[in-house]
């Protein structure tokens, strides 16, 4: 008997696997029951109505893919009206994404979705912050630990920080958001990145930029995942590049006590599920009672651990 | 305990009730039919063979080291056949493809006897009115494949085609077979005839108007078709689909990359190629 | 008659290509001629002996290699004596790559290393800098701008910045290093990141955290090229996941006046010159007079660029 | 114009002066020879058929989607053959390797007429002293692919041989035939046999020492066996020569990444395995 339950900041799941933001909707009924997976997660929803980007909107590369959507979005009230039943009709927790422009903004958008049918409020803090240009909240400590207090202070739901990959300070970040208030950390978001057409000379997306994911960034997130959980108390819940069982594995080893799956959901809409199994195979195999035993168990030596000098 | 719950009382392969399925296939036969297209017949599971006509999957493509494609890659339906007995398979699920890029080059790489993962059926397909008794299908290039098997959709239905068939040149015109063996009447129309122009397959279109033989219109394949039968059609009030392409990631309506501009209630909408559509009304779509 | 020359803050190479700092070194002369190549680039050295990092130094992932070999070096005095020469055995103009742990070796390194031999000086502040807790320089405008200014007082060399992907503010970075004197900019090293085996569950670099290199990455540069190549007046020269010629064209389409081929080398020490053949015979296929003539011509409509708003 | 001059002179293959190439070969065979090890027999250029005994190529092993191997394997040359006139080919390169990995897994997919490009005659290989007369190889696991090209370089310099291959168990001892073929003396040690004990391997060793037929000891493939042989080398002042692995990415020398600890000229350095090695001499390396 193996318990593949995990504890995240407040909310038990039945298992450590969910969909990343974005990548995930109801429609995946047509192809798998998603009351098999430990939660839901809806795509990133804005206070008003966002048309998206031009298209195309998606790209591929090596061993990855790039994305700019744009968070189209009908807005916070359609948003509760209608896609938030959809969801619904699904029995595992319900964590609701949302994005803002400004921190006001944000204020304004987790009071809205704190409703009863949403069991958690994933605070994409990766988006661009118009109050500081656009960039994103997450790329600072301060922006992070800023939003994060104001967040926390309207809304008792549990609260997911969704971190952002393009920074150089990660664990500070992290420890901002912990300070501001989160509940658990979501690391992390796209890589910001860019492809163009040779043969056209235009840029392979609408937007000109957009995120990257899949299992090229894997060892980078792998590696903030790390820096992360070493910094906070909190859950952190690891995303980026997961293919299958064992980069779940290699993740919570690093130190993340649930995954999120995103691109490789396109690629095999089934995908969760297998993993959902192996993981459950892989620890009866190996004598292991509870999946939780694998956070964190990564073995490092204090003398290993040098300056991130490599080269 | 919830998780042993999970996955003794469930495989990862859906069972029936599911609409759609990672359908892994046998290759039975992939052989070029002219210089630009391929023709791939798939021994395949029963959810494949519930597509319609005008429904696509979406298809795993393995590239290889080197000339990789790592998403996959939507097909129409090009013909369905149920199982002859001979084998273990349901049924049969062919597609009709132009190798363009990585994805494609992968698929005219699929040897007879290996494996295929094709995700589907998805997507909207055609649909006939059960008044209509006499349409007309104008086609080009891949669209033809994405056609034909709506002509046997309108055999069956006893609706009466014809079928423009556009292409290059005479030797890339496709599923002419398809569309005469369910008895249409097929006029081929090429760019090196000088008979493809728009002003041409306008002539012929109007033509069959005026004979009281196009109660709808479909096509797919070209923009500027597209636009000449919502001009048609706007002008001689007749209803019509098309089947659009865009660039797609998920397939399932999960990640929106997809968007087509639609006009729909009153409304311009960004509407999901792979889920609202590929097929939509004629009138609908925004075109450039 | 394609012209395959590109000018580089001061320096003229016979054409763009050249090797990565750290992927090459005249041992390479036993499978290819580098007097082929547009420069030649040292592997970064440092003021005293440094041992580098413990075994294992690489590991693969997704299109990519981790490395974190930890800058072994002879010290200076053994670079100027016994390295050099080795170098000068050939005829491009030669790049000295170094590293310092703090802005004052750095100025004594590169005082020391401005010798006739040395064409140009590539300084790499992607190195961690004791002063800032071990935060690389190029993460952070303010210590690129330091750091490149006390530099630049004290050599007449070219000077190249070897900038970090590791920072969410590339653009303000390039800046920095442009107004601090630098000649030109390598954009970039690589990327943190880390891998752990799960069977043994210990990283897979003996310094736990390397930096990630190869086509993984390629999508994040060419974004960083892009970015920079617009913020700065001075030339800029691409570096992450090049594997072949049509890479090469996407970089100098991004902006970049010249590449540097890295990760590729270990896979085919050929590759470097089959790339230099490949440009030249595309540029006369294509009408291309000079290879310049790639650079910056990215077409983006200045309406498409939207905030960096994936997803 | 420079760059002009520069493809007109010279092609991207370097010419003969070089002392290694990317050769591209094209696969005899590949084949097991037991449960565990595999053979494969190349038909290489002429670059490739310098290599001598202890070098190693440096193996491009392309992975297939789901199984990929980014860098290339490095593996030491088995045996070499030239030509018999029978192909193009310059002559023959061997190699006999465990599979472990993505690499070798890749490795033994190949098929034959299929091309594999392996990079080399690459490192320092093993040297006899035109003293011996005699000398002791032991060689464990895949240790013994390496020693085998030693055995026939012994027998063309008229040396003696005593062979000691140490394996699991019996089935899994290789070369022995290449090693009889030369004339050397084999003695097998396996595990299940109880007989591979490093005391029993010091007890052979020594036994042939006292004979006086020991003038120098090569080793590879256990570092069990290293340090046996590194003490009694420094307690009988015998002489010898070790191979040793290391995870490597460029094998040119260029990345630093391969080293091990050796002590040479009073001090304690970092040697790169695939420059200054893979053969270094017996008490050189820091064994562990
Ligand atoms: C619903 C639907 C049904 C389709 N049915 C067929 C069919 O029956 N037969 C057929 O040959 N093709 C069909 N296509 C087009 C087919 O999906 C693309 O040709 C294929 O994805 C190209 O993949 P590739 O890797 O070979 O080329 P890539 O290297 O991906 O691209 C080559 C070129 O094709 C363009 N392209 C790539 N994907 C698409 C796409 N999804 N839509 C439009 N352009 C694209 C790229 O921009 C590029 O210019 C269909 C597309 C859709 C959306
Ligand atoms: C100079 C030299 C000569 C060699 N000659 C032979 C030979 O003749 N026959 C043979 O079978 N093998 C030989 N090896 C070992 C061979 O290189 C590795 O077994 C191979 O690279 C494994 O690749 P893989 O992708 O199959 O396994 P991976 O998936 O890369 O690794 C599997 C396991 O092997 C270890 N490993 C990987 N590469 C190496 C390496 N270079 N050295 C040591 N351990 C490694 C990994 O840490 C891992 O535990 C030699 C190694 C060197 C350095
Ligand atoms: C098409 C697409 C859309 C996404 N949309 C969102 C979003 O709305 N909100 C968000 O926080 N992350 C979004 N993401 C990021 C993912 O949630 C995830 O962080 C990222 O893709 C890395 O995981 P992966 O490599 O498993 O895909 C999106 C990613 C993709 C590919
Ligand atoms: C093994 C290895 C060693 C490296 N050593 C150095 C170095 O000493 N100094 C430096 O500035 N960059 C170093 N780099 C970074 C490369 O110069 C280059 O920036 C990076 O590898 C990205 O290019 P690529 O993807 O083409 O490899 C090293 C990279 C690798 C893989
Ligand atoms: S392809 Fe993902 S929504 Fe249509
Ligand atoms: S493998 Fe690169 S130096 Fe040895």
């Amino acid at each position: 008997m193996v318990d593949l339950s995990v504890q995240l900041g407040g909310l038990t799941l039945a298992n450590p696997i969910m969909p990343a933001s974005g990548t995930f909707s109801p429609d995946i009924a047509d192809v798998i029951d998603p009351n098999r997976l430990g939660a839901l997660v809806t795509k990133s929803t804005t206070l008003g109505f966002r048309a998206g980007n031009p298209t195309p909107r998606v790209s591929e590369t090596a061993d990855g893919m790039l994305n700019s959507i744009g968070l189209p979005s009908q807005g916070i009230d359609a948003f509760i009206g209608e896609v938030i039943p959809k969801y619904r009709r699904f029995t595992p927790p319900l964590v609701a994404s949302v994005s803002a422009d400004t921190p006001d903004e944000f204020v304004t958008i987790c009071e809205k979705v704190s409703i009863p049918a949403v069991d958690a409020i994933e605070v994409n803090i990766s988006c661009p912050n118009l109050e500081e240009g656009g960039r994103a909240y997450a790329m600072r400590a301060e922006s992070t630990l800023s939003v994060m207090r104001r967040v926390r202070a309207c809304s008792d739901k549990p609260l997911w920080a969704k971190l952002t990959p393009n920074t150089g300070e990660i664990a500070n970040v992290a420890r901002a958001a912990e300070e501001g208030g989160a509940d658990a950390l979501v690391v992390a978001n796209t890589v910001l990145a860019m492809a163009i057409d040779t043969e056209t000379r235009r840029p392979r997306l609408g937007n000109v930029m957009g995120g990257l994911s899949g299992p090229a960034i894997k060892p980078i997130v792998v590696g903030m995942v790390y820096q992360s959980a070493k910094a906070v108390g909190i859950p952190v819940i690891g995303c980026g590049g997961i293919m299958g069982t064992d980069d779940v594995v290699e993740y919570m080893l690093a130190g993340a006590a649930a995954v999120q799956v995103g691109t490789k959901t396109f690629l095999n809409p089934t995908a969760m599920l297998t993993i959902i199994e192996e993981l459950e195979a892989l620890c009866a195999a190996k004598g292991i009672n509870s999946v939780s035993e694998f956070t964190g168990a990564v073995v490092v030596e204090p003398e290993e651990e040098g300056l991130p000098l490599f080269a | 305990m919830t998780a042993t719950a999970n996955s003794d009382s469930m495989a990862a392969t859906p069972p029936a009730p599911f609409a759609a399925a990672e359908n892994v296939c046998t290759v039975v036969s992939n052989h070029p039919v002219n210089a630009r297209y391929n023709h791939l017949v798939l021994a395949a599971p029963p959810t494949a063979l519930t597509a319609r006509p005008g429904q696509f999957f979406h298809l795993l493509c393995e590239g290889v080291p080197g000339d990789p494609a790592f998403l996959r890659r939507p097909m129409s339906v090009y013909r369905l056949r149920p199982a002859d007995g001979a084998d273990g398979a349901s049924g049969i699920v062919e597609f009709l493809y132009k190798v363009v890029g990585a994805g494609t080059r992968a698929m005219a790489r699929l040897e007879p006897g290996g494996s295929f993962n094709i995700l589907g059926p998805l997507g909207q397909g055609f649909h006939l009115d059960p008044g209509w008794r006499h349409v007309v299908i104008v086609a080009r290039g891949v669209g033809l494949a994405t056609l034909a098997p709506l002509a046997d959709m309108c055999r069956r239905a006893g609706v009466g085609i014809g079928a423009i068939l556009s292409a290059q040149s005479p030797e890339l015109i496709m599923a002419e077979d398809v569309m005469e063996a369910v008895g249409a009447e097929v006029v081929r129309v090429t760019d090196t005839e000088g008979t493809s122009t728009v002003a041409n397959v306008e002539r012929l279109v109007r033509g069959r108007i005026a004979e009281g033989r196009a109660d709808a219109l479909f096509t797919c394949g070209s923009n500027r078709l597209l636009m000449l039968l919502q001009k048609i059609a706007r002008q001689e009030g007749i209803p019509g689909q098309v089947a659009l392409e865009q660039q797609m990631a998920c397939g399932l309506g999960m990640c929106v990359c997809c968007v087509r501009q639609v006009r729909r209630g009153g409304q311009t909408l960004d509407l999901r190629v792979c889920r609202e559509g590929p097929v939509f009304e004629l009138e609908e779509p925004v075109s450039w």
